[in-house]
């Protein structure tokens, strides 16, 4: 028997309704101590296609999805199709007596088919609690989770449990006895395959308090936790679970959200927020941001606190909405005309988009910028179980840097305070308007330092230019190193950035489980950074290949502008669907070869594209292709 | 919503020259808007909101530098972007008076997108536009009010779009209130801006300004004997929609300016519940455990 | 006595008409065969403040403006003041009785100071014309004029000529005559005083026929050249005299010219237009560019070739609208969510803004992307004597690469047509919608060959993004490295890009004058590049200075991250005025001791900012000193 | 204008069978849209435009989907910016008949600003908008046009703004063709759509479609009993401004459909001198020596 070790997937089509079954399951494992990874695979439809939802489950933390899977819950034909090449032998497929199955393909590949009449039974328990059949098949997913329970012998109490939450409050207690008894009917019908299958799900003895949360959520929190307030933003997917999450939140914490008209005015009223002495934030994907790009650089010369996030997805332009992708790095290091301080950082895993968030709003008022927080999609959808301690909500310290409190502010002459005073460090104390001592003008134009337009005089225009710029170097202080994971001076040194964290630490532990000796370089804040400091730690890997979610190498674009030093090879990845350790695994073993052959020779530089990103072009075609038979 | 701080403390004596900036003005002697300062400066003082409480927002042009000119907190922001930084200043800290001062071409060109959606909201803020049928700081191309058949040098046959008529499109749209006054007439316009001010809501002053460089059709000795005082007719009704959608529309050898049309509806910011006490930007930026242990449940 | 090789300075308030007068004269000068550079300095505001227009006019050809001046026409006290220190020995200003200088001041420079009653005059004579005081004060251009030539022995006939062509036209012969008047009595005033001043203005013998044209002007002269037929755009400096001089221009040669509700109309425009076959452009400085962000990415998804001009201003946002500098190039090279091909040039000089956009029409339809056009206000608005055969128009070959023909269209079968199908080089033929045999959809989500959405299956994902991204190859083939000027092998390279290409020349001149070999190494097309042709470039360059418009050295990025190499120390001007070669020659001087110090050891890499940017601020603040006393 | 090429060439049969896409549609089963693509394609076969002299412009959402699921030319933009681009493309080729088909988040909330100077134009398209009354493929966010209090993810509290009046503000707005039809009416949609496309000018139908998922308080069950035809009405003149204002005001029990406003006014391209006569695409993109020669003596 395989104990709390097993990845179950969910297929059907949109609205069948699989998400909130695989959350509502997962909830229950975690409840029941276990620990939980839940990724969603959807398209840009409301209707119809297919999507999935695939629950990593084990009792040691999981942070990314893995390849092989245990047990499939097929909700249409094409779930019980498309995924056969994913299980495992002795694995199983769980689906209705309407759909059926290839059994020959099924034998030779050693996969359990457990059929049942799910819908047939739902409409016949749905028509007594006045359910309308479309309703009434939505109870598919709870008998589903009984037969689950049944063969991997979970208690049946605990789906209960999360049956009851999940439909008691909302919709009245017919449904919720109704998605009981078909789950107790599912679960007694099941129990008899119990012994012919081998995963199973242990609760843990004692269980400790695990929260379930997105990268999205995650996000919002952090914002929330370090005194967020404001959020307006227009909804685009992969970001629009920020503010809905901020929303739903509104209440508890006290907060204005706002769905503005378009994503200009989102990224304005955050400005206007944020100048009036409240923190604020949007969140949008690319081509959101695209629009933002003006007032970005508006935020820059008025030198307003502001978080923007980037959730990103494959395009250009509209691309693949529901998928995930890195394409949007050297976009955002460079959005809106001329220059100013900015800050770029790529959270990566559910603790990070909390931590460096609510990171990020400090950042933000400290250094008087705008602060830019690289995601993507899968990451934005993907949940994980999350133990308190590693959100320590109330600890967060808020700290406003360089802003006036009242006390401060009464203390000054009227007519003295100067907005934009020249400082040895660049940064200048800010007063939220409203007092009386310290009444003053921002402008886009170039400003004294009252922040009167002063647009001609180049004396000026050279003070306060240099005065904004001379912050980039106090940054470099602060800004972190990328982190390094796996063992020291390593034969093989995997550089990657923001959401592939975990995916690449698994790569690292698949190959020296492989006796393949890697570790990674990793990147969460990304600019700007020390030039000095980030050449000594690439001065540590020997052969380093760049894994990002796009076709050009971005961050091995920008870690050769920093420090001149190029990447050896890359692993590029754009279709739109997200790294897994073990593809990245594969990936650097084909390149092996070379990677020996290269040791013995010195140092090459690799080039921008071309040789290097063709070979890497093929690595991404093979995994694309499993991807598609997947 | 109470609102502690906008009385003014007794240490203020609150004249137009409390407002006064300390900068050179830039304007074109001659120019419109140095009424409309002076209007403005009138105006705040008579409503007593010292400078500390007023904030003012523009985008760029011509117009839109009157902030720089006056002593009152101010954000001169980008072309065409004012109200959405305006509503955000408002949500943020309700007790401040904002008032977004900006070209036609701001806020009816670039900017329509915004005026629209500004109206549905009843903001409670105050728009108020020098309207010089012109893009004057950009050396005279036609803009959205200029009349059909403009001849500019983006135009050289004639503007081809008819004019946008804002008190039109204001009435429609759901402003809350609707004026228009004239750059020729100091009084008039300080009146109007007290009471565009004074309003709870989305309050839009269409201002008739000359610009005497690029515009010499639309002077003050064109507008001077067409302009007419709505206040003068006692049986007009600002009230009754369909009157002012009469009046709106009229235009050329009569000119109504004035409170064109007023309505009562809910400001935007009456209606979040989050700051029907405090002002936002006073509120605390963290919670108590209690808070946190509550959310922590439900995602359990 | 000194013969055609002079700098006059034309300034007073503005809306005193310095600029038409200053191009007024210089036509003239043009027609006497000699020739003219003219640069124009102006403030943000439409009456009053200080500009200046500034013709260098000299026998043979000149490319940019020189710091000495031998005369000042002062319509204003500030004007008479302002230039001092530039004023060569034996120079003069020419004013109003009504300015009044310091004697002593002029005496201890050796400047002599010409004062005539040109107001009382242009009064006097202004009034029965019929011309109002403000009308009748615009003739002291016309008198300066008078003076001007009288000093110079230039002709009397040669201006009375331009006086007659610019007001005979326009306003009436009562005013051309009043402005004769004026001229003459001014030239007869002034005459005696010829023999006072060394410089002097001969016409040459038979003089070839010149245009004068300025930067913005060549752009879109560039563009009808190459069968632009369309343009669309929202006003804004320094772009604005683009679209206005298309639309002067549009009867003449059939265009359609629209000015749009503001910058993302004015591009979505450009690109119908151009999605309907038609060549089309838009133009605008970097605020609207931000604006434009979104659609730009979208005509990459469609492949539709489009032409956009960024004419540079230093920002961040608003900025200094009528100042000059090169703060966009990463922007633009990056602007807009993940990747696609585009390709950026800077037109260096007139007869470059010419013939690149030109060019890059070609470039647009043959690869079917955006490209980019980099200029600068510096550039939008300096003009110059210009040559038939620099601009030889009838001869510009149009290249619509794979557009489908007509003929090609018959031959197809109905239904076969793909838009984006899969090809060797990347680029599929391209149909013009409204042929029966070639009915179909662009979408800026990811799509089929077809062109139909296609925004899940990850095999064409990868396909079409491979088929956009393969044309960046054949790209790199064709596009220009950057050109040398110069002795080979010197000492010190300075590397430049766009605006500042004769700037740069000069002061390669001005050094090898003064005993430092040095020579340039200046970019047009910036991107893409071939990687190692460039570095090939590079490698010749001994000492590297990387002189930009800008505070981060943009242009030293990009080189680094192409080839590695580092520069070895760097020229920063961001105070919103241009450079002038000698400014850039004593700031190399300053460098010198660095220089030979560095010769010795072998190649230290230059940080990206730090250190030697410091330094190179330091040079910038002290050129800006110059400037604020200039 | 000489339009050559629009007269249908003898060998096609146009039905709506012409008009098939290949695609799976992937709209909703009972989704509104399904009619108003049905519509489409029996107006265009009815006034005889060929796939290949149609041109559908669209934005982002599921209504946008639609050019993707037909037969005939068509760029599938980005969300809110259709306008500008039809009327790029009927300024390059005006023998097309250009056709928006958008959401009303689409077309009156981010593309709020571009409808409204599209209208003072004049161009000659026609905007069809599926208008839903809310953001569907984002899952159910309100948009301009639900109804106050409208509660969605983002306005748990209900919709703070207005409604936005598509039919009033194009009344206002400029528009010379404004038509309300239902996405239950198949015949009326498409009786509707053929008189916008065949006006001269700018022609805007608001389609009130229903979203079986994220709408289900304007349903058709909602709809039914509500609209009617103004048709039906003999008396009803569309030419009469201020009535048309007055229809275009109504709503809730009774909801007129049908033509609400027509005017007339000379097409923006009919104004553009350069393309008096040849659609600018067919016209040389080179010029004789003389006219360079002129232009060279003109700058010399
Ligand atoms: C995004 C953007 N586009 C264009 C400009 C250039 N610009 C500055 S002011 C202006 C128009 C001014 O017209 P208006 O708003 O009517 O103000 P006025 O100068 O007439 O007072 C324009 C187009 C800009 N600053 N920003
Ligand atoms: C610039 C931009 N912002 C946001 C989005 C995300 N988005 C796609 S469709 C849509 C709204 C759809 O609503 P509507 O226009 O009414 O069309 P519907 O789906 O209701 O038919 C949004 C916000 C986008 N694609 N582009
Ligand atoms: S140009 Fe016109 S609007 Fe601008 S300052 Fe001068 S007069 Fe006023
Ligand atoms: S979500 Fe609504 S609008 Fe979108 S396809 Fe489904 S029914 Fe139609
Ligand atoms: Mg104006
Ligand atoms: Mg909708």
């Amino acid at each position: 028997m395989i104990k709390n070790n097993m990845t179950i997937k969910i297929g059907g089509e949109a609205g069948q309704g699989m998400d909130t079954s695989g959350v509502g399951f997962a909830r229950a494992l975690v409840r029941a101590g276990l620990h939980v990874f839940v990724n969603q695979d959807f398209m840009s439809r409301i209707r119809g296609g297919y999507n999935f939802s695939q629950l990593r489950i084990s009792d040691k933390p999981v942070y990314a999805p893995e390849n092989s899977v245990a047990l499939v819950l097929a909700f249409n034909q094409q779930a019980a199709e498309q995924h056969l090449d994913e299980i495992a032998p002795g694995g199983a497929i769980i689906h209705d007596v309407g759909i059926n199955l290839d059994t020959a393909r099924l034998a030779e590949k050693h996969i359990q088919s457990f059929a049942f009449p799910f819908e047939a039974k739902a409409l016949e328990i749905g028509r007594p609690a006045g359910m309308d059949p479309k309703k009434a098949k939505l109870m598919l997913n709870t008998a589903a989770l009984g037969v689950t329970a049944a063969i991997t012998e979970f208690p049946f109490e605990r789906i209960a449990e999360i049956i009851l939450q999940n439909f008691g409050k909302k919709k009245g207690s017919a449904i919720a006895d109704a998605n009981l008894a078909i789950a107790r009917w599912a679960y007694d019908e099941a129990i008899q395959y119990a012994a012919r299958y081998e995963w199973k799900l242990v609760p843990a003895e004692n269980p400790v308090n695990r929260m379930i949360l997105n990268g999205n959520q995650a996000i919002g929190l952090g914002a929330i936790a370090a005194g967020c307030k404001f959020i307006s933003a227009y909804p685009m997917t992969p970001a629009t679970t920020i503010i809905e999450f901020m929303t739903a939140q509104s209440k508890r914490f006290n907060l204005v959200t706002k769905q503005t008209e378009d994503e200009l005015a989102a990224i304005l009223y955050a400005i206007g927020a944020a100048q009036a002495g409240v923190r604020a934030m949007t969140a949008t994907s690319g081509g959101g941001f695209s629009l933002m790009v003006e007032a970005l650089g508006m935020a820059g010369m008025t030198e307003t606190p502001l978080v923007v996030v980037d959730s990103q997805r494959p395009g250009p332009s509209t691309g693949m909405p529901t998928r995930t992708g890195q394409g949007d790095l050297l976009f955002v290091m460079h959005a809106s005309q001329d220059e100013f301080p900015r800050i770029v950082i790529a959270p990566g895993g559910v603790e990070s988009c909390y931590a460096d968030t609510a990171r990020a709003f400090n950042l933000a008022e400290k250094y008087q910028c705008p602060v830019l927080i690289l995601t993507e999609g899968y990451q934005a959808f993907a949940s994980r179980s999350v133990g308190i301690e590693e959100m320590p909500f109330e600890e967060f310290v808020i700290d406003r840097g360089k802003t006036l409190t009242d006390a401060e502010l009464d203390q000054l002459q009227p007519g003295e305070y100067k907005r934009y005073a020249l400082t040895e460090d660049g940064i200048s104390p800010r007063a939220i308007p409203g007092h009386p001592n310290a009444v003053y003008t921002s402008t886009s134009d170039e400003h004294t330092e009252y922040g009167r337009i002063e647009d001609e005089d180049p004396a000026n225009r050279i003070a306060q230019h240099e005065k904004r710029m001379r912050k980039i170097e106090m940054m470099k202080k602060e800004m972190r190193m990328p982190e390094w994971y796996g063992p020291k001076n390593a034969a093989i040194t995997l550089m990657g950035w923001g959401a592939t964290r975990y995916a690449i630490r698994e790569a690292v532990d698949l190959l020296n489980a492989a006796g393949v000796k890697a570790n990674a370089l990793h990147f969460i804040d990304i600019y700007p950074l020390d030039e000095k400091r980030l050449e000594k730690e690439l001065a540590k890997a020997q052969y380093l290949i760049d894994v990002e979610g796009n076709y050009t190498a971005q961050l091995a674009q920008v870690v050769r502008t920093y420090t001149g030093r190029a990447v050896d090879n890359k692993i590029l990845k754009y279709d739109g669907r997200p790294f897994t350790g073990a593809e990245i695994a594969d990936a650097v073993k084909n390149q092996l070869k070379r990677v020996t052959a290269h040791l013995a020779k010195p140092l090459v530089k690799a080039k921008i594209s071309g040789r290097n990103g063709h070979s890497a072009r093929k690595v991404a075609k093979k995994m694309a292709r499993r991807q598609v038979k997947a | 919503m109470i609102d502690t701080t906008v009385k003014t403390m007794p240490e203020f004596v609150l004249t137009p020259k409390t407002y006064e900036g300390e900068r050179e003005i830039t304007w074109c002697p001659g120019c419109g808007d140095f009424g409309i300062i002076n209007a403005v400066k009138v105006a705040l003082a008579q409503l007593k909101i010292p400078p500390h409480q007023a904030f003012l927002v523009s985008g760029i042009g011509c117009g839109s530098k009157l902030p720089d000119y006056l002593k009152a907190n101010g954000y001169l922001g980008l072309h065409g972007r004012s109200l959405p930084i305006a509503q955000g200043v408002k949500l943020a800290n309700h007790n401040l008076k904002v008032i977004a001062t900006i070209g036609d071409g701001d806020g009816y060109g670039i900017g329509a997108g915004h005026f629209v959606h500004a109206m549905r909201r009843n903001s409670d803020i105050t728009m108020i536009v020098e309207d010089n049928k012109v893009y004057a700081l950009t050396k005279g191309q036609y803009s959205p009010t200029s009349t059909k058949g403009w001849i500019s040098s983006t135009t050289p046959d004639g503007a081809v779009e008819i004019e946008f008529n804002p008190v039109v499109m204001a009435i429609a749209g759901g402003a809350t209130f609707v004026a228009r006054t004239f750059s020729g007439d100091p009084k008039h316009m300080a009146q109007i801006f007290a009471k565009a001010i004074e309003h709870k809501g989305f309050a839009l002053v269409d201002v008739l300004q000359v610009c005497v460089i690029y515009n010499n059709v639309n002077t003050t000795e064109w507008y001077r004997p067409r302009v007419y005082k709505l206040d003068d007719d006692p049986t007009y009704n600002p009230r009754d929609y369909n009157a002012a959608m009469q009046k709106a529309h009229e235009w050329g050898d009569r000119i109504p300016i004035g409170v064109l049309y007023v309505d009562e509806r809910p400001t935007y910011e009456d209606q979040v519940k989050a700051i029907a006490e405090i002002p936002l930007v006073k509120q605390p930026m963290s919670y108590p455990k209690a808070t946190w242990d509550e959310f922590r449940a439900a995602f359990m």
